[in-house]
């Protein structure tokens, strides 16, 4: 089941996505993290952050809208408090960093670059719910090359981009953070999303907008991770919606070499090991031993009208 | 980077279960009994589940529910509820047999013990009043002999539940309602105030219900200078505490500025009231 | 209830949506078109079109895929043989118009601008479903331009372009239509997704992709909706996942003028009516009596974090 | 533009009407009676209607079930389906009183004239038995008196419904399982191949099954020179005839292009064999 992101061997392509796993205290209350193929940790800055005001998360059809505002601690101490105790487990460990300027991610990337049990970065370009900064960076493809560029300077750990879906053409993203230097890219990140209550008539969420997540996403995350897998040969991690392996699988066969479970984890926690037991048996069915052996497998093809 | 170093004893557990029983218990007010021994072993007063039908996506999130009642005998503990959304109207039409996903226990429980008080003054409004039950049971399980005391206030008299069982514990019980249709016609910071205003030796408020009426005895807590823990019920998507969805501002300091984001699942639902910024 | 796009009045705000209605002759079957406030009639072009080859629709979480591919019998046969039908009920026609170039969106303008019985034009710009032709249109904003004042100068009639989601920046089309001489904007089209089947590991539909619609994507239209009603000045007219009152009801606080019932109809082909009664009702037990009262009124603001 | 000149009768009906019984025929397949006087008045043989639980957006498209057999003076139809996939699963767990949403009813049905043929041939495919019984039913009231012989292919002798109730109608019925656990075990084509060998006079066949099956019967057809109509199911949205999802090809010509996109739901579900290009 093993797969490979530039030099890090994943043993299974099932990891958790960056926001919807913390940094793995919570769900290590319920089971053991070994599990996992990886960890993308929370979106981790320079310095702490204070995140939105409330009301940041609402439910809408088949989803969910967050404007957490990237909540955190900042990077000391998630090297002091956080990655020990995520180090105890078998599996790899990204973290999802995030920073105004392009200085920032790159003296984050110079921060982790010293420790061993970070396998690798995944540069959050994509946060649609902070106000200020890097927005630039998701819409303008040259921003995102340089950004990525920057990081790979500063760090000789695998470099991810992780792309937003809010763009007119994500290819441009993918290829702009091939050519930056990276080892893969993830996508998708969260859709710009709003819900008004009716009652109030005011906004659902303090913030206005949030970012959508969930199965209603998945059309959209697996034509994009299609579209991307076509266009670079590095790496893709599928992300959006993936609740059940014949979605991790769909995601696969479009082209992804792993795949993250986000929004799935809140419905039913134990879903990314439930995901990894039907990704094996599938493989085992078809007669086969890798993951890779179906990434980007699907095939265009008459598909009978009369079912 | 060895597996087993991290291999603790879970203390969190999900996994499909069935009901048992369901009772109607009033009006729109239903009870399941789950049976789920290591909840019904493991939950705190004041704790709560996250509770899910199926793999649906209609509606996608788990809904958290108080711990009601536990059986340990039988490994099967309760939630109350009220079924007035989707999800809610949802599960009042399950019986026994059928089953449900459970996460739990989850949260911070009731401080109960003696340190905190002379006197558990329970104040719930509607159906705030599902979380307690818990707790005066747990009380008098422990031999715990401090009076305990219900305040509680409730739209009509078909929309007052378990009082018996209350009694039974002998909890002193004091009902208003919005209609006078049982009790006093009142709010329930009337019977409250007229209480707090006997002098009570050393008391302790522990309140569940709508949000106007846990400021509301709140602020009677700070100006009686009793300790009060309120009981919160935000919006939650993972329950656990890695969303950071269900954030409350916790005071940190006096200015207006001195506050952090806790996560109600996490630093609550059990909270002093003093430490929330409203 | 009633509610003017330009000088065309609609009785009611509630119009249904352009491929999810055909042209009016199933769903009269089943109840009075008179009651609608209008209907978008399926995608027409120059030329008889014969779509695209099945399968052409998918479920997926909250929504559908479809790819249907503009299937249409011309703008000749549609005024000769759908049109006199249309025009016995008491409601508003709006012509969906479809071209692979400029000329071709005028010529159908100048055709259609003959037809008393058509109140109005949308300009489909944005269908994800056909190879050749006006992508261009949806994905650039001059071009959006550009088409919209060619059929403006082409026809008297009402003219509204449809914006297509599947950009970074809808407001920038929504300004550009206005620029054009658009009478209202219409929006959101469907987003470009897809689906794959494991077990043949063929892509669910024949074309590959298609377009997402249906209440999973609503929250992503409403943002839309919002940004552009703060943009521009003429009206929007909001669509995407409508399925419900309070759907509407959401659409019109958030700046749309009317809205367009369209994959809910599958669902449940009452749902524009039902709508319509739960609009009246809202803004009676509000103590309104026209829509226009409550459009753009949503307000942000604290949203109480403990419910 | 006056409405009054659009207001004729209505042709198609839909409401949430109850499920008045509920029967477990056999393995997973499930009957269902559905009380709707205008269907059980006006569906003609062949068509069908969409079903859907409830405003539930999981699923979100209504499912299409033909109409399976019709008591009008009870203003009762009924539903035959096999509990496989999520909405069938979801169905099967409902019973008298819980509420289906109904459109109907639908489609085109089958031509079962006195011109079409002498001898009426229906052929069954798995649960595409369902459509076929109302068809016989129709056919006796009328007391049209031609034959009616039913070639009925199924998975094994757990999956075989209705047997009793057409011959209760004089329907000559020929099963085979595809494990003989029932009949013989060969596929609906060995039977009715071995039927047309004995030169029946002027039959005309009603198929309705699985895609292959379906493929394999229009050939014999073609070959024996025999009517043949198919009853397809492909994926629908609207059901209706206005989202042209559910596209099939038809003929035009004799070209590899001379074809146009019909609507199964409209043009079909039941199709002259050789006017569909597979
Ligand atoms: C810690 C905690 C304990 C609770 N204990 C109880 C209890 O014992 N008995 C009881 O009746 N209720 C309890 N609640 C409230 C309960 O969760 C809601 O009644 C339930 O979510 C309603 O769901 P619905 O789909 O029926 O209603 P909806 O129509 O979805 O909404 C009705 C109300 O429920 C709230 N709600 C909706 N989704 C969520 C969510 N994901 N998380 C939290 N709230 C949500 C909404 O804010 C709304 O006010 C508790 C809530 C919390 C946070
Ligand atoms: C005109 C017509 C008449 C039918 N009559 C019957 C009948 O009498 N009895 C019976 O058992 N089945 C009948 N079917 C098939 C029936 O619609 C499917 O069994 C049903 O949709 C399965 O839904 P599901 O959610 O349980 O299964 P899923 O798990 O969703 O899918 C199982 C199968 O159902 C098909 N399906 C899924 N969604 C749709 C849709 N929107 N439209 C059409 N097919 C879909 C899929 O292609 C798949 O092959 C008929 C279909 C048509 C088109
Ligand atoms: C509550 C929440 C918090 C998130 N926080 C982050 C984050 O900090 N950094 C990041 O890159 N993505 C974040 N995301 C996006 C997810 O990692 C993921 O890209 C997205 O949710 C789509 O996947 P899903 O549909 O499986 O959830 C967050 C998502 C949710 C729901
Ligand atoms: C089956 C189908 C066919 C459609 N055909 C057209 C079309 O011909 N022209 C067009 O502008 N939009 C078309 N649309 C898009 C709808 O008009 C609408 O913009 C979209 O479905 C979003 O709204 P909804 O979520 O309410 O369905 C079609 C949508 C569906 C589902
Ligand atoms: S609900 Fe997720 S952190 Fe509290
Ligand atoms: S299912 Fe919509 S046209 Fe046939």
């Amino acid at each position: 089941m093993a797969v490979e992101i530039g030099p890090v061997r994943l043993k299974n392509p099932v990891t958790v996505a960056s926001g919807t796993f913390g940094f793995g205290r919570e769900y290590a209350q319920l089971f053991d993290l070994s599990q996992l193929g990886g960890i993308f940790v929370k979106g981790t800055s320079l310095e702490p952050r204070r995140g939105n005001p409330p009301q940041r998360i609402y439910e809408t059809a088949a989803g969910m809208l967050n404007s957490i505002g990237l909540q955190n601690d900042g990077v000391e101490a998630f090297i002091a408090e956080k990655l020990p105790f995520l180090n105890q487990f078998d599996t790899q460990i990204f973290v999802n960093i995030v920073g105004n300027r392009i200085e920032e991610y790159a003296e984050l990337a110079r921060i982790l670059d010293d420790q061993p049990g970070v396998a690798g970065l995944e540069i959050n370009i994509s946060c649609p719910n902070v106000e200020h900064g890097h927005a630039e960076f998701a819409s303008d493809p040259t921003a995102t090359c340089n950004v990525v560029s920057a990081v790979r300077r500063a760090t000789g750990k695998v470099v991810i981009p992780k792309l937003s879906p809010n763009v007119t053409d994500i290819t441009a993203f993918a290829r702009a953070s091939e050519d930056g230097g990276a080892d893969a890219v993830s996508l998708i990140n969260t859709l710009v999303g709003t819900a008004i209550d009716v009652k109030t008539r005011r906004f659902r969420l303090a913030n206005v907008t949030g970012g959508l997540s969930g199965p209603c996403i998945k059309p959209i995350a697996l034509r994009m991770v299609y579209q991307c897998a076509q266009t670079v040969s590095i790496p893709v991690i599928g992300i959006g919606g993936i609740s059940t392996w014949t979605d991790a699988v769909e995601f696969l066969l479009a082209g992804a070499t792993a795949i993250q479970v986000g929004t799935a984890s809140f419905a039913n926690p134990l879903a990314a090991l439930e995901i990894i037991d039907g990704v094996e048996a599938y493989l085992q069915d078809n007669g086969l031993n890798s993951p890779s052996q179906i990434t980007g497998k699907v095939e265009r093809g008459p598909v009978d009208p009369v079912l | 980077m060895s597996s087993n170093t991290a291999r603790q004893a879970f203390t969190r557990f999900t996994r499909r279960v069935p009901i048992t029983r369901t009772e109607h218990l009033a009006g729109d007010i239903y009870r399941h009994h789950i049976h789920f021994p290591e909840i019904a072993e493991g939950a705190q007063p004041g704790q709560f589940v996250e509770v899910k039908v199926s793999n649906d996506f209609d509606p996608l999130l788990p809904r958290p529910f108080s711990v009601n009642q536990v059986d340990r005998e039988n490994g099967v503990f309760t939630i109350l509820y009220e079924a007035l959304g989707q999800f809610t109207k949802e599960i009042a039409g399950m019986s026994a047999g059928e089953e449900l996903q459970i996460l739990g226990p989850l949260g911070r429980p009731y401080p109960l013990g003696s340190d905190e008080c002379d006197e558990i003054v329970l104040v719930a409004g509607g159906l705030g009043i599902a979380s307690f039950y818990h707790a005066a049971w747990t009380l008098r399980e422990a031999g715990d002999e401090r009076p305990v005391r219900l305040f509680y206030g409730a739209r009509n008299r078909h929309s007052v539940v378990q009082l018996e069982d209350y009694e039974a514990l002998g909890v002193s019980v004091e009902v208003v309602t919005d209609d006078g249709s049982l009790g006093e016609k009142a709010l329930v910071t009337t019977p409250l105030t007229r209480y707090l205003q006997t002098q009570p030796r050393r008391p302790a408020l522990y309140v569940c219900g709508p949000t106007p009426m846990m400021k509301a005895v709140s602020e009677i807590a700070q100006i009686e200078r009793v300790k009060c823990y309120l009981s919160l019920e935000t919006y939650m998507a993972c329950g656990i505490g890695t969303c950071v969805g269900c954030a409350i501002k916790l005071r940190t300091g006096d200015g207006a500025d001195d506050f952090v984001y806790g996560r109600a699942c996490v630093e609550g639902p059990v909270i002093e009231a003093e430490r929330l910024v409203w």
